[in-house]
């Protein structure tokens, strides 16, 4: 029997080395996967490098990775916020490396490594300091530059519901990165609020296949409900 | 002659007055982001956050905010009836493959040929891009809507930005507290200046060269 | 107040033109938008260049399309079956062009022209006749063949139900090509068995939301339904 | 001595008992679909179609098949439990991008290095390929399922494929009615012979070098 189910957090990233590439979903508040990156944290992995949209808030997630001194780059497209404090003393110490990649061309270099795409031509970017270096081609007369895939070793995604055999429904916003990078990491491990039996997620409303679904493991909603009802108030 | 300025609500009503019905817009973080205040009752017009929805709606009363729905700019907003979610790819994909019909964004320069500077002023500050690429080269129309002078007073309509590029010869309008600028292959004209402004005025606070709209009359 | 609902097939393809380039849904007999190919045909557009994944069966569909004498060019991934009679005929006399592409590079281009990528380097192909006279690039170490967008200028897509704003949630196998079409094409008409009201699609389900959607129109089930009878029988 | 070939049958049983618990399988359209009868009851395995299906089931009931629900040879099947649609080009990022575990594929050739030569016999024939060459390049492993020999007595594994080309260096074992064959960077190594088979025999037929397996006593 196929038994994606992992009993813990902590059991669910044992095996995380040294100087892996994680990705990590989320969107500001939405879709963050915070008991898995508390458990990464504890886990104790070194060297890594970190693939989030932004490069943490405050002093918890990836924040909190960061002021931990796990991460060695991180590959973002917006790491400036209102309190991204951590990174930023660590980006002006020298003491991180960052890799501003836009938004869309993040998530397509995430989708190109789960799609097996070798490379792809963007006009994103074009003819701009994000662009500089890359290799460039005039497409039916628009600038275009090369872009290559972003691979995971690890994925860590939030998701609300999820099955043995690793399916997955997200919930409204907290979608965003999700089904991508599930897509895009050698293992991805999913935290959700409810697991169900198998043939409970209707096969129309799959939005990620277990295919991309190494471990799912659930996190409790009461905590989290506190912490949207903290983090709202 | 003395004229006045437009406030931010003004400028933020006369672009959504411009939005068509069935328009897909998506409205920039920033100032770009009171357009949809102005949406008049009577259109529908279909809101595209970044982060995976369509038909965005209005912020929720208080209380009712869910921290699973929010826009771009990370605050709590709502869906209308009719409205979808989707992942982020398959939102920058509607973004970058022109399916928008109109993307509103803040700019700190813009030039006469409709580059546009928003993302990064350069120097010290830690850079930060979101999604502002995939919009400046994906929407069908870039209008932008900004002051048209810095507090400073300078212009922020330039020959050649000197702040970091976002897209080049991108924007097709540009709505500012004095005026309504096209980017024409002719360079740029000016219309709906606001009252007691002439174009010449303009032109000179501006530093590049403006020609009024023929239709500027009926404005 | 928007409404897509086009009031028939034959509105709803009325500004077809001659020369144009038609995305058409479907795999085997599912999710083939036969009554708009129906109309297409009854519509009289010539020179025609139809995508689809193959290239008609019997005298029904495609293949009526393509025995009109109104298709000039037929884009696929698979033309020979059993009963593609009136394509084999074509082209062996030499009356029809046909463009062999790999099933999932021809869902990968529809996909770059819909998502505004410009072009893509893939591994399938390279090395082959199919590869031919592309660009390659080698990507760590693997052959890549670098392969272009496939605009349509009109998608026929068959869905199962649809609502004004557009769109769209699809049935079973029959999904297959049809979100991907409607994403890539100027001009996408979708059929379906339902228009519902709006807020009646559950906003986590929709497959192709209304912004790929340039029409929607309603088609009996019943008539669909006797032919599925009396094609299973 | 003498030997007796394998039914494809049993070709079809030695394959599926050899797909461990858990895989991600393709099987492609001809003698593959065979496989799928005999997967062993007591393991999941999950079988991909390439038009939008995971966890395909068997055949329905007589009076129950859904032309909505087909496979890749066109052909109703099921949907087990734990199953899910999605669109084609999210299918093919599957297979592209080496999440199959497996593809079971049918060949005309193989050669000794693993190119497959499995979608066009060249000539006068109208070509028609498909999915083959996304498989092919995909899944992590390729198998291909044949009889050793063609009708007329020549050997399928060949040095080099005459037949045009689906995909170079992509198989890794070769499952045919007289024994089991692995592509190795050391060359071919055949184990699982039918009882009363040699090997040097075996060789003689495919007139390819292939070595005994060190593990064939095994097996």
């Amino acid at each position: 029997m196929i038994d994606k189910i992992a009993p813990s957090v902590e059991a669910a990233l044992a095996d995380v080395s040294d100087g892996s590439t994680i990705l990590v979903g989320g969107f500001g508040g939405a879709g963050v996967p915070e008991e898995l990156i508390d458990a990464l944290i504890a886990q104790g992995a070194r060297d890594l490098t970190i693939v989030n949209n932004n490069a943490g808030n405050g002093e918890v997630g990836v924040a909190a990775l960061l002021k931990a001194g796990r991460v060695r780059k991180i590959v973002c497209s917006y790491p400036r916020t209102a309190d991204s404090y951590v990174f930023d003393a660590l980006y002006r110490a020298g003491k991180i490396e960052l890799d501003l990649v836009p938004q869309g061309t993040l998530s397509e270099r995430m989708r190109a490594a789960g799609a097996g795409i070798g490379a792809f031509y963007t006009p994103t970017g074009y003819g701009t300091d994000l662009g500089k270096g890359k290799e460039t081609r005039m497409i039916d007369g628009k600038g275009h530059v090369l872009e290559y895939p972003i691979r995971g070793d690890v994925a860590l995604v939030k998701a609300e519901r999820g099955d043995r055999w690793g399916n997955l429904v997200y919930r409204k916003s907290a979608r965003n990165f999700g089904p991508t990078m599930a897509s895009a990491a050698k293992c991805t491990i999913a935290q959700v609020y409810e697991t169900v039996e198998l043939g409970a997620l209707d096969p129309e409303h799959v939005v990620t296949p277990g295919i991309f679904v190494t471990r799912v493991v659930k996190v409790p909603r009461k905590k989290q409900a506190a912490q949207v009802r903290e983090q709202a108030a | 002659m003395s004229y006045v300025k437009l406030t931010r609500d003004q400028i933020a009503a006369r672009i959504a007055r411009d939005i068509p019905e069935g328009a897909y817009v998506n409205l920039g973080i920033g100032m770009p982001t009171l357009v949809g205040n102005h949406l008049p009752k009577d259109r529908e017009i279909i809101l595209h956050s970044e982060n995976g929805i369509l038909g965005m709606g209005p912020a929720p009363a208080p209380g009712l905010e869910d921290l699973d729905l929010i826009n771009a700019g990370k605050e709590p907003v709502t869906l209308l009836t009719g409205g979808a979610y989707f992942h982020h790819t398959d939102s920058f994909a509607m973004m970058r493959g022109g399916h928008l019909d109109i993307a509103v964004l803040g700019a700190f320069q813009v030039s006469v040929s409709g580059d546009l500077a928003n993302w990064h002023t350069g120097g010290d500050a830690i850079p930060a891009v979101g999604g502002a690429m995939d919009l400046a080269v994906g929407a069908k129309s870039v209008w932008v809507m900004m002051e048209q002078l810095t507090k400073g007073g300078e212009s922020k309509i330039v020959e050649r930005c000197t702040y970091p590029l976002t897209g080049i010869a991108v924007v097709k309008r540009i709505y500012t507290d004095l005026a309504v600028i096209d980017v024409t292959p002719g360079g740029l004209v000016a219309s709906r200046l606001v009252p007691g402004l002439a174009c010449e005025e303009l032109q000179r606070l501006s530093g590049v060269p403006l020609s009024p709209s023929a239709a500027r009359a009926a404005a």
